[in-house]
């Protein structure tokens, strides 16, 4: 993969200085995704649905076809993928629909320490709500889940089991082939939290057997504002909405009302209409640039980088043996925040902080951290750069007296 | 290059490693607030007693960079001994120094001058006022 | 106010035979408010509040200072404004949150059959669950709310008013200034849905005294995904989250979390950041505009169309009364999916349906209706367009035998 | 100007007025499929009664538009007689008909050649096809 040639895509690198590493947050959007937002505003940008004229037909296609191609790239079917807000919003749903319908007092929901807050809080609100046990799987020495200890706690009043495909932390790819059917043998229903998944590589929800997937537009070379519920259609059936509204209804009554079928049920209001339409453009640009292409390339890049930072003496490397692009760190004795401000000056872009997953910063036992996370536009000229700020900000912060 | 020699002033680093005024005191005459900012984690804590109109003592105590941490110190040595009039002209003066504001030149900011460049760098603005924010709101308080 | 100048601010007006008549479900949006749009992406389309570096943090104050921008113009606090999905979504969010919390079995909750679904159905679901009773405000023989018939249903047990500032299928504005002060008498709260007020008039929270009020972004030259929910400060403080996650939170532990203060604990994920500040740029494109002129200028418009309907013979008003530029009417003997086909052929785009109001549209003793509804951009000329394409449609279904 | 007279031709005007089949029956041997299309509020019930690998009878009930009573009316009257084989590949042939596919044009769709026009109207093909859709859930369940 030319990542160079890829760099050309965006333009945001008209700033030719620009070393963005922060793409686990958010990832830079190409040219053809804002484009295809655009054509959306600047011909076509009326609602969908509820028009019988041409141009709404136009948008209601556009919005349909974006589904069907999001369908089709996880091999879900085409009612078994909602749009959201993002994939907080997602794992939202999933929470206040299927679990507070489901999980009783007594029951069991496995968490973990790696969990992002989007996944974790719902499901602690759930525990709250219905005195249900709230369970971690203890990690390894690394930070790790593995089957192993997933099956410590996995027992017969375990209704939920809410995790991570890749944590955005630490970068490990959690063994879900395992976990899945085992969870499944004791009939507990298993909600992924991909949203540092499906950027990165293909997901198959059929053959992964995952009972909800849910991912984040802005975090896969879509815009803000979208992102994707994947549910097995037995399980949306028989859900309930979480909001009401229009276009989600059937029949009202003053009284009563009859909800539509998913998707729609769960797609109350005018949908983020240009944002899912621009997402489909944003998965055909992965999909043509190819996931193996794109896990080839960030393994490259992350490989080098930490070869290079272990010879850098003063930087705590957290997770040496990642593989994904997710590199978790610090300079000894330097606060993350500082750190990053040093960075930032050599137009170094990375995140400093928890990382919306408290738990695990206070497992590693420090305040927060340093991450950068490579994507399918970083070159090794960026890991150069980097490491060369790197070098220079271990001798600055010992020169100032830190 | 990087500028990084503007942000970190020998007195904020001396500051830094050396912190005047730390640590809570539990004492009724005290008035407390506390301020986090979540992006970051900085959370620092911070007390003032006032007395006949004079700030009479400030302490602090919390977690966070060098810039928020440093910056509470400075402040407790900058401001202790003020009258709470001549403390608030140097809180607004240097407020408005941090975020590039027109300010009172002639207000005499003491140590707290070495932030200057802080101005320089807007994403770390928050680090060096969230101390003097939480000095602030304990004054309302003595009200 | 020369909509013939404004047309020339929309690029999807380079058609020049395009007559947009269906503002009131969404309206076109202006190049400026695209043009900022595409900025965040192309220049610094990055996540806000977590990063530290440059990009986010321009991105945060961008995000935060559409916020203000947004408050000031409806005269509220900056923490008073909540960034949501849409309309939907923000009415929802008050019958989750509040709602859920406030209303108890014997209970009653005022609404009417004019609400838009999406303010009646979270009310019915708060109804259900809690045993409260839905008490219906009966509509005049024109189709309105007023003051007296709102007192008919007002009692002591009305803890929440769930009402529209204007319909979005008669276009009557709701005597708020009159019915808000006597909901409070009684203690009640008022949620009021301003998705068809803020785009044509200013509305100002303070004065109307509004507990809360919801809109959408994409009926007010804005983007899709982004709407907005006002709360008083008070009412906010007190009120749950609804949604748990990232960005919503101050700290967390294994069992326990604390969410922070309003807006930020009712935005949980990633923000829709491009599209909030997009909306921004609407804002000021409406205020540059001014309300008095959009006004005046779709009351004229208004006015001349009934004016020259009514000379039709065949046609059905059903609001000729109506105060803002919403017509609603038929085609006698016509469905109007039939007829609203031939007005496309003309390039024209209307609505037919029940816009997401059956039982207004039940009330109204039909299956359907039409409805145009003028803007800023729309012209005389379009009026006249419309006009001779209803007289052709009235022709042309009679002579095939409707 | 507008081509709305390829949309109305006299067949789907005449079965409009005059609907045939038109009532549902309440007789076991049928089966009953429910289609609404919450856009415009077209709402149909679709009955058919298949015996010995023949369609027996169609009946239609509902509200909608003249494309969508005017279908069920002759979608009824082109069916019925026709064994399941040919009435699948004539509902085949007017499916691909409507939304610009390829057909085949040998199969006869007698009157319901009237819809061609359907497919120059794409927000209109729906309309079209709800009767026949549902027609097509019915003989599934006779399966
Ligand atoms: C009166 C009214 N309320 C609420 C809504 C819902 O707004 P949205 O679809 O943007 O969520 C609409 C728009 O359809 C409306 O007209
Ligand atoms: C692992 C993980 N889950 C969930 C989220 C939440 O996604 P969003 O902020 O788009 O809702 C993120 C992103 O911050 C994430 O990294």
């Amino acid at each position: 993969m030319d990542a160079n040639r890829i760099k050309q895509d965006f333009q945001v690198y008209e700033d030719k200085t620009l070393c963005y590493l922060d793409s686990a947050a958010s990832s830079l959007k190409p040219d053809r995704v804002i484009n295809v937002l655009d054509e959306y505003y600047k011909k076509y940008g009326v609602n969908v649905h509820r028009g019988v004229y041409n141009l709404s037909y136009i948008a209601t296609e556009k919005y349909e076809s974006s589904r069907q191609t999001i369908a089709d790239f996880i091999n879900a079917d085409f009612d078994e993928v909602i749009f959201t807000r993002g994939a907080s919003n997602a794992l939202n749903v999933v929470a206040l629909s299927y679990g507070m319908a489901h999980v009783n007092e007594g029951d069991e929901i496995i968490v973990n320490e790696l969990e992002h807050h989007s996944q974790l809080l719902p499901w602690q609100q759930v525990a709250k709500a219905k005195k249900a046990k709230l369970v971690y799987i203890p990690l390894t020495i690394e930070g790790r889940i593995t089957t192993e200890n997933f099956q410590k706690v996995l027992t017969n009043k375990t209704k939920v089991v809410a995790i991570n495909h890749t944590s955005n932390v630490m970068g490990y790819i959690t063994p879900l082939e395992e976990i899945i059917p085992l969870a499944h043998e004791v009939g507990a229903v298993v909600s992924v939290d991909a949203a540092q998944g499906v950027p990165h590589q293909k997901i198959d929800v059929k053959s992964l057997d995952a009972d909800f997937l849910a991912f984040s537009g802005h975090k896969m070379l879509g815009p803000t504002g979208i992102g994707v519920l994947y549910g097995k259609e037995a399980l949306l059936k028989e859900m309930s909405p979480v909001e009401y509204g229009g276009d989600m209804i059937d029949s009202v009554e003053k009284y009563e009302s009859v909800a539509k079928d998913a998707p729609y049920k769960f797609e109350t209001g005018t949908p983020p209409i240009g944002e899912a339409i621009a997402l489909g453009e944003a998965v055909r640009y992965i999909e043509e640039l190819g996931y193996e292409n794109i896990r080839e390339h960030e393994q490259a890049l992350k490989e080098y980088t930490i070869k290079e930072m272990q010879k850098i003496e003063g930087v705590t490397i957290y997770n040496p043996t990642v593989e994904t692009g997710i590199i978790a760190f610090n300079i000894d004795g330097v606060h993350p925040h500082d750190a990053v401000t040093y960075f930032d000056g050599d137009n170094i872009c990375m995140r400093a902080g928890h990382h919306c997953a408290q738990l695990v910063t206070r497992w590693l036992n420090v305040v927060a951290t340093l991450r950068i996370s490579y994507y399918v536009y970083n070159t090794f000229e960026d890991a150069d750069q980097f490491l060369t700020s790197l070098k220079g900000a271990v001798a600055f912060f010992k020169s100032v007296g830190f | 290059m990087n500028n990084m020699e503007n942000l970190y002033r020998q007195v904020i680093m001396d500051h830094y490693k050396n912190p005047r005024h730390k640590g809570l005191v539990n004492d009724e005459h005290y008035h407390t607030s506390h301020i986090k900012n979540p992006t970051c984690g900085d959370d620092i804590t911070i007390q003032s007693r006032v007395e006949d109109g004079i700030v009479k003592d400030i302490r602090h105590e919390g977690t966070g960079c060098s810039i928020c941490c440093s910056s509470a110190s400075v402040m407790s040595e900058v401001l202790v001994g003020k009258t709470v009039e001549e403390a608030e002209k140097i809180l607004e003066t240097y407020l408005n120094m941090l975020t590039n504001k027109e300010y009172d030149e002639e207000v005499e900011l003491e140590d707290a001058i070495a932030y200057q460049g802080v101005s320089k760098f807007p994403a770390r603005i928050k680090c060096a006022s969230i101390a003097w924010k939480a000095f602030e709101d304990t004054l309302k308080e003595s009200e």
